[in-house]
């Protein structure tokens, strides 16, 4: 195990190594070459995740730091490390992105064959994985940040990846401004928290108690506050970071944009890298979120509405991949809800709140994952992202019908799909903890889940084909293998992992909350719920009497099912705030002030100098008389400005 | 007659000249104008040798050696007022201004 | 008996040179070389002399480090100015007609240069005003040289009236100062002012002469003159008016400020100051937009005149030093100006289009005309930033911030229009192209000073060595 | 003595190289293979002697200022200027940044067909007069060489620039004019207070408070001309865009930075209290740059401006490290010095390429340049991120050192400031991927046959300043160390 451990440094480095080598030397040439080399690293990178982390949780689930090796020291104890913190929480993560990973190597391999660039998407791909394992083995913030931001900007050159396509393009820098502009609170809440802590590493943060703090104020500039009061600041500083990254209302906007890149890429952001970043921040800084008054209950609300938001939206959509955007959405909303809802009324801790959350980033990560596969394998046979031109794909696509049933159904929690599990703990979790009208959005949103997920899958794989693909596909084996094979942890990541989160419990400072009510009417309702969906989705597009071109008809519809369908029109506010307040407000008036108000100074001070030298040229225009009268009013001028005492003592 | 009443002459003398350099458009008439100036220093001169100065030979001196100055110098104004004169045919200030700048 | 003996030689010059025309009739040629050499002799004999003591003849004829060196650039100037005048005697420049009477000429820059030794060996007031106006009276003469050329006579007319003014105040401002103090002797005077009641005819004699004396060195508002004049002279006359007759007014003006009124140095200060910043601030204003060579560097001359009298500013050993310093590189850097602006205009009006491609035409002149520029403008490493920064040094000492950062600040305008001028030589293509030859000669002298201006600020040769004799 | 002789050859090299290039001949290849190994000699010696002083740092830490290599000469007697020169750590890092800039600002001069021989000797005079400011420690000398650069920078600006040179070369060469006479002043007035230009000793005599209260200002001013901090920047935006690419690089790399130096080396250092007085005054100016900045760049379209105002707000940065005063802060700024010459030297290095290719500017003209010229274009990306800070490249580095590092100072107008600029990454980030986005992305734009390939020259110089920013972004622990030994000096000198 301790060699195991020492080793760990592997974890990031078989990534990086395939980053390396594919972006300087196979990039361009042996796209081949470079398909292999980090498919087959990205293989190796998932046994030793494995074997470390099954060898983590049997040798007893207790935090090692494998490896710290020291980035830059600021003051005294102020030290930006780079290391490996090996606990249940990272252990899982681990696991999860090198397994999806792997899938999603294999699935590319097939999928981006006919792609002339597509040495540097695995290059990227690499880089993406190893920002996202430097993220999750983080033992401090500083080292979050770092990857963070990495994650940030090999996300941008994986969306732009086709980068002569316009809408990419700006979907891209759309993703990475807005996480951007998170990661900027994230940044100043770093800096604010490590002011106050004098340290970065997590378990200092994470045994800060506000009791240490009493009586002593901190200055932010215009105001000052008690340090209490700061470090509440910057926890919620923190979360926006965690906000933007995970695109929760209203920065979400990012996410269904980003579906312009490649479909793998879409896969790995929304499973296991990039988005879940933001829940697993406050699942990392848990306890001082806990300590931290009601950014708990700010998490969970915004975590509440945005689920029930893109729940809302996703009805609606006709694109496939943007429905699983917003599926996405709706799911992080649900993780963030399951840990906000950890933070009962009475300020004690329900623990099962964190355990619910990390339970669904590893469940959801499988199933997410198999679905935007599964809609990668569509969007290859019809050439289309949009479910007009499907349906009826269930003869031409046996394997994957049979796969997408399944993680439909994981995703709209019938048992024994895994998201039935994780998905039935958060709902208990909002229930005990107390939030009734969050449990009740909850239930709803389980709903809708059900309903837009068969949906998608009626519309796409039943009925008839409402066009002709122009050429006609098989199913790729190297695109429906790593489907399948997520099959598997679909199937039974839920009921064999269950008892392993329910280890999972960070060291809270707060007392656990006790006489929780009873829960046991909850799944049966769930379920219901969830089947009800289902029906109803079957009830309107897959019946006979159904008719599914009418029913993806957007045109004439009412104004709230426009309204909706339009996001909301969140695309066209952000831009509007872009271009109007940003670019055509700040920025015009700060090139208004510099060009027009500060440039027409300089240039009066030019023009001043200017005139004067004309003015003096003049005078010596050539008349003696002129000369000589100068030089006796000279005379005079020096009589009374020389300062000489001239009218004597 | 005191020293005061030679100085106020000598001043007198001098803002004449300035006055005649000012006005006299002619370039003779602005030259024997200067030519008081110069004069109204040298009345400075004797009169502060002959009533205050403790080396009186000095002041005396002075002024012998500075009409003899102001005379080169008049006799090269003059050479070069005839060679002025010779081109233009013409003394008067207002014939040489051209526009310089 | 060495120390006088260079003195007596100048002295001597212009009746050797008018002798040797009119007894023995060489050759212009023969003229030039014999002047050339002269000067050069009397210049390596000006080095020989001993530095460091006074010496006194005639009981008023003072010879002190001061005075040596400033000799040494009076000859050094007049050496300059005959070297630069050969074009002009052998051929018609800048399509002038060409100067005549070459013995005549150097003769007078030999005058003038003994006045400028006048001046600086003066102990009373009488020798101090004699010398002057020998350095001035040759002056209106080289000023009207061309006869030919009704610019020049023009010239003269108002140099010679604005310039009897100027002495008129000056006279009238000595015999004030006689009346002060009862004597024309320095000691007597150095004694009276120091021991004095502040008296009002003390300081009126002051204005007076320093207005008079301001005439000769450009000083603000008593400069109007030296645009008109520095176009209208022959080319190697500006240089002389520009050099050694500003070197013979700041002589005069230290030989009485450091000498006799020494004990009053503190009052003249903010006096001294003013004028000084007003003078730089004016020349740099009018140069900013001028496109005639000649006029341009009369604007640049004033403005660098603002700068010596600076120097003024700051006590006796330093200041005399600065000086002397300075002046040597001044001389420098306006001949070498002059020598290239006489190559450039031979065949056309010295104006800024004549030096348009000449980076393209000649490199070698090019780069000259870049150093020489620079180095007026005061940028390091060149020769002119040293002398200005020993100047500046010097004020500092005696406090006069203000004053120095408001003379760097101008630094900026000056440095705009030396831009102006290298922007003609260097950026703009020529309009016509006329050919550009130059002399062997001229193209050593130009080398030697070129190597001189970049050189003898940085190495501290020059500057240790003069620092030896006055610190 | 080798080491000692070396530092002396460090800036007599380059004038020598133009003494002997003068007899080569003009379009001769040997003319610009003799300046570019005459560059390589003096980047290797600064490398050698960064290693030396690093070794040297790490056997004798010290808490005073160590000065290696010193030279001492007299020089002008009369106002008892010595030739004081020597190396310390920031020096020594100053240096090599120098070098690298100069040998790679040879290099994009390496297709030049006109004149060469006059841009290449004007070129080595630049670079000897900031190798004499970094190694110069009596500031006679130091001056000399800071005020020699206007000699050449003129001419290089307005013989071999585009678009509205000559005024952007007058705009420049005056306004850095304007600074370096307030400089001058300032200098003038020391020595007046204390008769020595000697840095060292300086730094241990302590100016009188009234003198430091008037002088400090001014001087630091004047050394933030160079460094463009509002209201002196406005030559920066006129001056580059004007500029050909090695004077670009060169200004914005490395002259941009003595100003910077000289307010650290020696307003600071020399006149602790004024500091103390005035820099929380200037933190208004200061804030202009870091956040108004990056918004002005977001509404232009020619490269050049929008690189000139990405500097401006990057030298805010160090400005906001200088005025936070704190150890960490100072060490920031240093840092971002370093950093933000590579990453500036990597933009303007990739503007001329581009702009030598496409002949204009205007980002809104281009497009998909990525696809005929990638590896130009990913040079100017890794600058771009570099620029925005992106982490395992330098530019993170010194913007988190100078963010923790200024927020450790607790006054309130710092700590907004330090806030609204850590807020404003966000414009930073929106200005530089528009830029990139409109250029190098969308579909081509210009027919792929008038781009030509990288040139080999140019190859080198992106993977250059690539191995730079990421030597620096990753490894930044010795580097940092290194600098706290110059630095540490500097803040004991303001709480003494």
């Amino acid at each position: 195990m301790n060699n195991l451990i020492s080793h760990s440094y592997l974890i990031l480095l078989l990534p990086l190594l395939s980053f390396i080598i594919n972006g300087l030397f196979l990039c361009f040439r042996h796209r081949k070459m470079a398909a292999i080399l980090s498919t087959s690293l990205s293989f190796l990178g998932a046994v030793f995740a494995t074997i470390i982390s099954v060898n983590f949780f049997i040798s007893g689930a207790k935090p090692i730091l494998a490896f710290n090796y020291e980035f830059l020291p600021f003051t005294g104890t102020l030290v930006a490390t780079i290391g490996c913190l090996l606990d249940s929480l990272s252990a899982m993560m681990i696991l999860t992105v090198s397994l999806i990973s792997f899938a999603v190597h294999i699935y590319s391999i097939g999928y981006m064959e006919s792609d002339q660039a597509s040495g540097r998407f695995f290059a990227l791909l690499s880089l993406f994985v190893f920002s996202m394992l430097g993220l999750v083995i983080a033992p401090n913030i500083f080292q979050t940040f770092i990857f963070w931001e990495l994650v940030g900007v090999s996300s941008y050159l994986l969306i732009g990846f086709w980068y002569d396509r316009p809408s990419a393009v700006s979907a891209s820098k759309q993703a990475f401004i807005l996480t951007r502009f998170a990661d900027s609170f994230f940044l100043l809440g770093i800096i604010l928290l490590s002011y106050i802590t004098k340290s970065f590493v997590f378990s200092d943060i994470n045994a800060l108690r506000l009791e240490n703090f009493a009586g002593q104020m901190i200055s932010l500039g215009i105001i000052e506050i008690p340090t209490s009061d700061a470090l509440i600041f910057s926890t919620l500083l923190i979360f926006i970071g965690g906000w933007g990254k995970s695109a929760m209302f209203p920065l979400h906007i990012w996410l269904p944009n980003a579906m312009e890149g490649p479909t793998p890429v879409s896969s790995i952001i929304h499973s296991a890298t990039m988005v879940v970043a933001g829940v697993y921040l406050v699942a990392r800084l848990f306890p001082l979120f806990a300590i931290s008054g009601n950014v708990l209950e700010i998490v969970m609300i915004v975590g509440a509405f945005t689920m029930v938001f893109a729940a809302v939206i996703a009805c609606t959509q006709k694109d496939i991949k943007r429905i699983l955007a917003y599926s996405t959405l709706s799911q992080l909303g649900y993780m963030m809800l399951a840990l906000g809802s950890a933070r009962v009324a009475d300020s004690s801790i329900h623990i099962l709140g964190y355990s619910a959350a990390t339970f669904h980033i590893f469940t959801h990560a499988f199933f997410k994952c198999m679905l935007f596969l599964i809609a990668g394998a569509l969007i290859h046979q019809v050439h289309s992202n949009d479910l007009n031109a499907m349906g009826g794909l269930r003869k031409k696509m046996p394997w994957t019908y049979a796969a997408s049933l399944i993680a439909c159904l994981a995703i709209a929690g019938i048992p024994p799909f895994s998201g039935f599990y994780s998905k039935d703990e958060i709902l208990i979790s909002a229930y005990q903890a107390g939030h009734p009208i969050i449990f009740a959005c909850a239930l709803f949103t389980s709903f809708l889940t059900a309903f837009y997920m068969f949906r998608l899958f009626f519309l796409a794989f039943h009925g008839k084909m409402r066009s002709i693909p122009k050429h006609p596909v098989h199913e790729s084996l190297l695109m429906t293998l790593p489907i399948l094979l997520l099959t598997i942890p679909t199937l039974f990541s839920g009921f064999l992992f269950k008892g392993i989160f329910h280890n999972f419990s960070p060291e809270v400072p707060l007392s656990l909350a006790k006489n929780l009510p009873s829960a046991t009417f909850i799944p049966p309702l769930a379920i219901t719920f969830s089947v009800l969906g289902i029906l109803l989705s079957f009830l309107f597009y897959a019946s006979k009497k159904s008719n599914p071109a009418k029913a993806l008809d957007s045109d004439n519809r009412n104004a709230f099912y426009k309204i909706i369908y339009h996001k909301f029109y969140f695309d066209e506010i952000y831009y509007a705030f872009v271009r109007q307040f940003i670019l055509g407000g700040l920025a015009s008036f700060a090139r208004f002030f510099e060009e027009k108000i500060f440039g027409t100074l300089v240039t009066f001070a030019t023009t001043l100098i200017q005139k004067m030298g004309v003015l003096v040229r003049k005078a010596h225009a050539g008349s003696l008389p002129f000369y000589i009268a100068i030089m006796i009013i000279g005379l005079l001028f020096w009589y009374f400005a020389s300062n000489l005492p001239l009218q004597g003592a | 007659m005191t020293l005061l009443h030679c100085l106020i002459l000598a001043f007198i003398l001098f803002s004449i000249g300035i006055y005649g350099v000012l006005t006299n458009r002619h370039l003779i008439g602005m030259l024997i104008s200067i030519e008081i100036m110069l004069n109204a220093a040298n009345i400075n001169f004797v009169a502060f040798a002959y009533f205050k100065a403790q080396d009186p030979t000095a002041g005396t001196l002075f002024s012998i050696f500075s009409i003899a100055i102001t005379a080169c110098e008049m006799a090269v104004a003059l050479a070069i007022l005839i060679a002025m004169y010779r081109k233009h045919h013409s003394l008067d200030v207002n014939n040489q201004e051209k526009n310089h700048e | 008996m060495i120390t006088i003996f260079p003195d007596i030689l100048i002295l001597l010059f212009p009746f050797v040179m008018l002798s040797l025309k009119l007894f023995l009739k060489v050759s212009l040629k023969t003229q030039e070389n014999f002047a050339v050499g002269y000067f050069l002799v009397v210049f390596v004999t000006l080095n020989f002399i001993l530095l460091g003591q006074n010496h006194f003849y005639l009981s008023n004829w003072k010879i002190d480090s001061f005075g040596i060196f400033m000799r040494e650039i009076f000859v050094l100037s007049s050496l300059l100015a005959i070297s630069l005048s050969h074009n002009y005697f052998n051929s018609s420049v800048s399509l002038k007609p060409k100067l005549l009477n070459f013995s005549e000429f150097s003769a007078s820059v030999g005058f003038a240069a003994f006045g400028g030794i006048v001046v600086v060996s003066a102990n009373d007031l009488l020798t101090l005003f004699i010398g002057l106006e020998l350095a001035t009276i040759p002056m209106y003469a080289l000023v009207a040289w061309n006869k030919r050329d009704s610019e020049g006579t023009e010239a003269a007319i108002k140099f010679i009236l604005t310039g009897s003014v100027a002495t008129a105040f000056e006279l009238f401002g000595f015999s004030y100062l006689y009346g002060f103090s009862g004597f024309i002797t320095f000691p007597e005077i150095t004694n009276a002012v120091a021991t004095a009641q502040v008296s009002p005819l003390l300081w009126i004699s002051l204005l007076f002469i320093i207005s008079g004396i301001g005439f000769k060195m450009t000083l603000f508002p008593f400069h109007l003159w030296a645009p008109d004049i520095y176009e209208g002279a022959p080319t190697p006359v500006t240089a002389i008016l520009s050099v050694t007759s500003k070197a013979v007014a700041i002589t005069f003006l230290t030989v009485l400020v450091l000498g006799p009124l020494h004990s009053v140095q503190k009052e003249i200060s903010p006096f001294l100051a003013l004028l000084a910043g007003a003078t730089l601030f004016v020349g740099n204003l009018g140069a900013l937009s001028q496109s005639k060579l000649r006029r341009f560097m009369a604007f640049s001359s004033i403005s660098q005149a603002g700068y010596i009298l600076i120097a003024l500013l700051g006590n006796t050993p330093n200041a005399k030093y600065s000086i002397v310093y300075y002046l040597f590189l001044y001389t420098f850097s306006n001949y070498l100006a002059f020598f290239i602006f006489s190559v450039v205009g031979k065949n056309q009006a010295e104006t800024f289009s004549a030096l348009r491609g000449l980076s393209e035409k000649n490199k070698f002149l090019a780069i000259s005309l870049l150093i020489a520029l620079m180095s007026l403008a005061g940028i390091p490493p060149l020769a002119g930033f040293f002398g200005k920064l020993q100047i500046f040094t010097t004020a500092a000492e005696n406090g006069h911030f203000f004053l120095i950062l408001f003379a760097v600040l101008n630094n900026v305008l000056a440095l705009y229009y030396y831009i102006q001028v290298l922007k003609s030589a260097w950026i703009d293509k020529p309009e016509k192209e006329i050919a550009l030859s130059i002399p062997t000669k001229q193209k050593i002298i130009i080398l030697i000073l070129t190597l001189s201006v970049l050189l003898l600020g940085f190495l501290p040769f020059l500057s240790n060595n003069l620092s030896i004799a006055f610190l | 003595m080798f080491e000692k002789n070396l530092l002396n050859l460090l800036w007599i090299l380059p004038f020598l190289t133009v003494l002997f290039s003068i007899p080569i001949k003009e379009n001769s290849p040997n003319l610009k293979r003799f300046h570019l190994a005459s560059a390589g000699v003096v980047l290797l010696s600064s490398i050698y002697l960064l290693i030396q002083v690093f070794q040297n740092t790490i056997t004798n830490p010290s808490s005073q200022i160590q000065l290696l290599y010193e030279t001492k000469l007299n020089w002008l007697n009369a106002i008892s200027a010595k030739y004081f020169i020597g190396i310390d750590a920031l020096s020594s890092m100053m240096l090599v940044l120098a070098a690298i800039i100069i040998f790679t600002g040879i290099l994009a001069t390496w297709r030049l067909e006109k004149g060469q021989k006059v841009f290449l000797g004007f070129f080595q005079i630049l670079a000897a007069s900031v190798y004499g400011v970094f190694i110069s420690f009596d500031l006679v000398l130091f001056f000399v060489f800071y005020e020699m650069e206007a000699l050449c920078m003129y001419l290089l600006i307005a013989g071999y620039g585009s678009g509205n040179k000559d005024y952007g070369a007058k705009k420049l060469t005056l306004t850095l004019a304007i600074g370096s006479s307030m400089i001058l002043a300032v200098f003038l007035g020391i020595y007046a207070e204390t008769g020595t230009w000697n840095l060292i000793e300086l730094s241990k005599i302590a100016l009188p408070e009234s003198f430091q209260y008037y002088a400090f200002p001014i001087l630091f001013l004047g050394f933030a001309v160079s460094s463009s901090l509002f209201p002196f920047h406005f030559w920066s935006p006129a001056g580059h865009s004007a500029a050909p690419t090695a004077v670009s690089m060169f200004a914005a790399g490395v002259m941009m930075k003595m100003g910077a130096y000289g307010c650290l080396r020696i307003a600071i250092y020399l006149m602790p209290e004024g500091a103390k007085i005035w820099l929380p005054y200037l933190l208004i100016f200061i804030a202009f740059n870091v956040i108004i900045g990056p918004f002005i760049a977001m509404r232009h379209k020619d490269l050049k401006f929008i690189t000139a105002y990405s500097s401006i707000s990057h030298l805010g940065l160090i400005f906001l490290g200088l005025a936070a005063m704190t150890p960490l802060a100072f060490r920031g700024a240093a840092l971002q010095m370093i950093s933000h010459g590579f990453l500036t030297g990597l933009f303007f290095a990739t503007i001329g390429m581009i702009y030598s290719r496409t002949h204009t500017r205007d980002i809104t003209q281009m497009g998909g340049l990525m696809k005929a010229i990638p590896f130009i274009g990913v040079g100017f990306v890794i600058a771009g991120f570099a620029g925005l800070g992106l982490p395992g490249l330098s530019g993170f580095v010194a913007e988190a050192t100078i963010f923790i590092g200024s927020f450790e100072n607790p006054s309130p107008l710092c700590r907004v400031i330090t806030i609204l600029a850590i807020l404003s990454i966000t414009a930073t980030a929106i200005y530089i991927l528009r830029c990139a986005n409109k250029m190098l992305h969308g579909p081509l734009v210009i027919s792929k046959e008038l781009l030509p390939k990288t040139l080999p020259e140019e190859k080198f110089i992106i993977v250059s300043y690539v191995i730079c920013l990421i030597i620096l972004g990753i490894f930044p622990m010795p580097f940092a160390k290194l600098l706290d030994s110059s630095i540490y000096p500097i803040y004991m000198n303001l709480i003494r």
